[in-house]
């Protein structure tokens, strides 16, 4: 048992649990706790693999987005609006869980199948080198400079439209 | 590297199936939102193994681009939501219904 | 590899436990003496009404979701930063210009939603 | 980025769009009387990049570090895209005010969406395609619930968004597996390896999940349900671009990255699912149509019907049924702009007179409007000699030539089923008495629109050979 196992079977299995936490919480605000654990655990894990500044923009990112989401329940939330799941039309919701189930070991069974660790060469002193801040940004600002320029119109429409549709007072 | 990289693909593919189940079974739009940003997350998951185990920067790349998308619809969904419940007062996404559905 | 990690590993784990331990210690040793009125929720000594659950309008709504926008921004901005140098003596100046082109498209979206008062309070 | 001027003049018609929202931007923020300026300048935006597409046509090029492809049915594609929304704009003029949404924003997010519907028809990596579709789905989600007023509007932007985002996992996690198993996401690297890995289960439910998204985009059957919601919700001429503008762009993508594996002999990998696709999505959109009495509905559902003769052309899996596939788009965006931009002058304050009764003997007040409504009616349906027809004629052929008879036969069949609710509409015009009476407001903006998509449908329809011919060249 190295390190890297332990922390592999940690934090994959705080990722595996928190998601089915985050799905099955009949109130929002554990629901959105979770995904935060959950979020920080995939960090984790893109440490593990070697892909350090992604993980710091997952931890960037997301603890802005979650705060919003956060805040966006406790403001909308009315009391005693929490639901309960399976109790509206169990039935069809206990075969839905059944057929997620068959359709996760179909994927399972394709995935030994397949055995994609044959095709891929782990090379581990590669991928320590394209994980880091250099490597993305050289390949950022050489060859995908039209993604680049795209993603910002992208945030700019969804800047217009966040505008559009929530601000309060607006003409 | 020791563990081998099926073991990424399955829990990515178990998070992807959690976002998908959470998206058919809850009504309320939050949380719904919530389970596809869990599915957006474990595609991230699945491209950072892959790029990494093939020591390639593209896959992380795309992860990058994914954060940003995934950041825009956040921003673009919860204005909607917010604008919904304005003349609404309600999440439920059962409750919306003037238009048949 | 993994093993350069380890005292970032170390620094949360020393988080966890001082924040943790620091509760946990002082419910364990610290005097507890109960009474109905001490157990009771706190509201600058007015008798508390109502859940715990209800909604907070939150003014300052529009400024966290164009957060989140902004907030990608500069996550693009910190790796052309870092390259910066070394990009602009092998590939020359059109490494500034793609990110003037970029910082332009979202600064504008910035001026305009100041113009249209995203920012007010309101 | 760019290196000498060719590189430029090719990358013109992106170029445009990209600086005209920044100029509309800047509008929106200084201009005293932008609500009056607006609108055309984004109309000048777009007639200036959909023209100099055409003149350029002949200029195959790739750009940006071979990220992007230009001339041939790249250019097709902006033509398309820039017209329609140029179209549209012109109709919303006058439309955004009876509405009560007359935001100077609205037309920015139309022009950011036809960027991102630029992008996707000239992709040459899958990073293009999916922030273009990403750039046209917000500025879609932002279009469809821009009355914000209005409770009908910000439930159809809701569902719109659910879904919409719900098909992004699918896409995304799609390209996950493509590129896991190909090892890059460039579309010529793919296809490159696409025999290698045809018998790799990853690599091929990868594909799927892929087009799984597209199909939602392209409002293919079993992902349909959004449809007649949205644009029953959104405004009319918002929705007449969802059921263009996004449509063709979804199908450009689709092209491109099929049209990839024809060259690697992969063509008939999806020929059954596709099928499958085909012909439940034209069956129950025709058969559904009929039975709609709002007349935004009808029109969504007969785009679900659109849709699956579109796919057949996919599944023909030849090149005469890509040409087919680009033809029916350009024919089918200017007639169902022609039917919405209509509906959306004959719709009153409130959303008033969208019920098919309203337009019982419409021929006698307006006969203007009845004729041009009719003359798209007829296209949708498919009766010669307008662009309609021959748009299905081509991809029939395709699919004959491909040994898909069958194929053919039900989307005869299911264009027969779909001349009953076109027609139904013509003869409430003609032959029937006015049940309301209603004055439909001068709009003299809007009808130049109809007008302008009514000619183009009518030149598609005469000159169909060279058109097809022109399609063909650049395959």
């Amino acid at each position: 048992m190295s390190l890297e196992i332990i922390l592999f079977v940690i934090l994959g299995g705080v990722a595996a649990v928190t998601s089915v936490i985050v799905i099955t919480r009949p109130n929002p605000i554990i629901s959105a706790l979770f995904l935060v654990l959950n979020f920080a655990s995939l960090a984790g894990l893109y440490l593990l693999l070697n892909a350090q500044f992604i993980a710091v923009a997952q931890v960037i990112v997301y603890a802005g987005a979650i705060m919003v989401l956060f805040l966006f329940v406790i403001m909308l939330l009315r009391p005693g609006n929490e639901e309960k799941i399976f109790s509206r039309n169990p039935v069809v919701k206990i075969i839905a869980s059944i057929v997620a189930g068959v359709v996760f070991l179909q994927i399972v069974y394709m995935i030994f199948f397949t055995s994609p660790s044959n095709s891929v060469t782990g090379e581990v002193s590669a991928s320590v080198n394209a994980g880091t801040v250099e490597a993305i940004g050289r390949e950022l600002f050489t060859n995908y400079i039209l993604p680049f320029e795209a993603a910002g119109f992208l945030l700019l429409a969804a800047a217009i439209g966040a505008l559009v549709l929530a601000k309060k007072k607006f003409e | 590297m020791q563990i081998p990289i099926e073991y990424y693909l399955i829990l990515s593919a178990f998070m992807f199936i959690m976002g998908i189940v959470g998206v058919l079974t809850r009504r309320n739009a939050i949380i719904v939102f919530m389970s596809i940003e869990l599915m957006l997350n474990s595609a991230n998951l699945t491209f950072v193994a892959f790029a990494s185990y093939m020591g390639n920067t593209i896959g992380q790349l795309f992860v990058f681009f994914v954060m940003a998308v995934a950041a825009a619809e956040a921003a673009i969904g919860l204005a909607i939501i917010l604008a919904l419940f304005r003349n609404k007062m309600t999440l439920n996404i059962d409750e919306v219904n003037i238009l048949k559905w | 590899m993994i093993e350069s990690y380890i005292p970032i590993f170390l620094v949360i784990g020393f988080a966890i436990v001082f924040a943790f331990g620091v509760l946990l210690s002082s419910t364990a040793f610290g005097p507890q003496r109960p009474t109905s009125e001490k157990s009771s929720t706190y509201e600058s000594g007015m008798k508390p009404v109502g859940t715990t659950r209800e909604r907070v309008s939150i003014k300052y709504y529009m400024v966290a979701m164009l957060f989140i926008i902004f907030d990608i921004e500069v996550i693009f901005v910190y790796p052309w930063a870092v390259q910066f140098k070394k990009l602009f003596s092998e590939v020359g100046i059109s490494v500034f210009y793609s990110m003037l082109v970029f910082l332009v498209v979202l600064e504008l979206g910035y001026l305009y939603v100041y113009k249209k008062g995203g920012f007010r309070w309101d | 980025m760019i290196n000498n001027a060719q590189e430029f003049y090719n990358a013109l018609p992106i170029l445009i769009i990209g600086t005209g929202i920044l100029i509309s931007l800047l509008i929106e923020i200084y201009a005293e009387k932008r609500k009056i300026f607006q609108p055309w300048i984004s109309i000048i935006i777009f007639i200036a990049a959909g023209s100099y597409a055409l003149l350029s046509i002949e200029q195959k090029s790739t750009l940006f570090m071979n990220m992007l492809a230009t001339g041939g049915n790249v250019n097709v594609f902006y033509f398309i895209f820039t017209f329609g929304a140029a179209v549209v704009t012109l109709l919303s003029i006058n439309y955004l005010k009876k509405y009560g949404a007359n935001y100077g924003e609205f037309y920015i997010l139309v022009q950011l969406s036809v960027l991102g519907m630029m992008l996707m028809a000239g992709a040459k990596d899958l990073i293009v395609i999916f922030l273009g579709l990403e750039l046209m789905s917000v500025s879609f989600y932002a279009l469809a619930g821009i009355n914000r007023k209005r409770l009908k509007s910000n439930e159809a932007s809701l569902k719109y968004f659910l879904l919409g985002a719900f098909t992004t996992g699918f896409t995304v996690y799609g390209i996950a597996l493509i590129y896991g198993t190909v090892g890059s996401t460039s579309i010529d690297l793919i296809a490159e390896k696409f025999i290698e890995l045809s018998n790799n289960f990853l690599f091929i439910t990868g594909l799927l999940l892929f087009f799984i998204g597209f199909s939602f985009k392209i409002a293919a059957f079993p992902f349909h349900m959004w449809v007649p919601d949205v644009y029953q919700g959104s405004s009319t001429t918002v929705a007449g671009l969802f059921s263009t503008g996004g449509k063709a762009a979804a199908f450009s993508a689709i092209l491109i990255t099929l049209g990839a594996l024809f060259t690697a002999g992969g063509a008939h990998t999806f020929t059954p699912y596709l099928a499958v696709l085909a012909v439940l999505s034209m069956l129950y959109g025709s058969i559904v149509a009929i039975a709609q009495s709002d007349i935004k509905r009808m029109l969504a559902y007969s785009s679900i019907a659109h849709a699956g003769y579109l796919i057949i052309g996919l599944a023909a899996g030849n090149y005469q049924g890509i040409a087919g596939i680009i033809f029916y788009l350009a024919a089918y965006t200017f007639m169902n702009l022609g039917a919405f931009g209509i509906v959306s002058l004959i719709e009153g304050e409130e959303e008033a007179n969208l019920d098919i009764k309203s337009y019982a003997g419409l021929a006698a007040k307006y006969p203007m409007l009845a004729a041009l409504l009719s003359i798209c009616m007829f296209a949708l349906a498919g009766l010669p000699p307008l662009a309609g027809f021959f748009g299905k004629y081509y991809i029939f052929i395709a699919a004959i030539k491909a040994d898909l008879t069958w194929l053919a036969i039900v989307g005869v069949f299911s264009s027969a089923i779909s001349v009953y609710f076109y027609l139904r509409i013509v003869v409430l015009m003609y032959f029937k008495e006015s049940e309301k009476d209603f004055v439909v407001a001068h709009n003299s903006t809007g009808l130049l629109a109809v007008i302008i998509s009514v000619l183009l449908v009518i030149v598609f329809g005469v000159a169909p050979g060279t058109i097809i011919n022109l399609i063909s060249s650049f395959l």
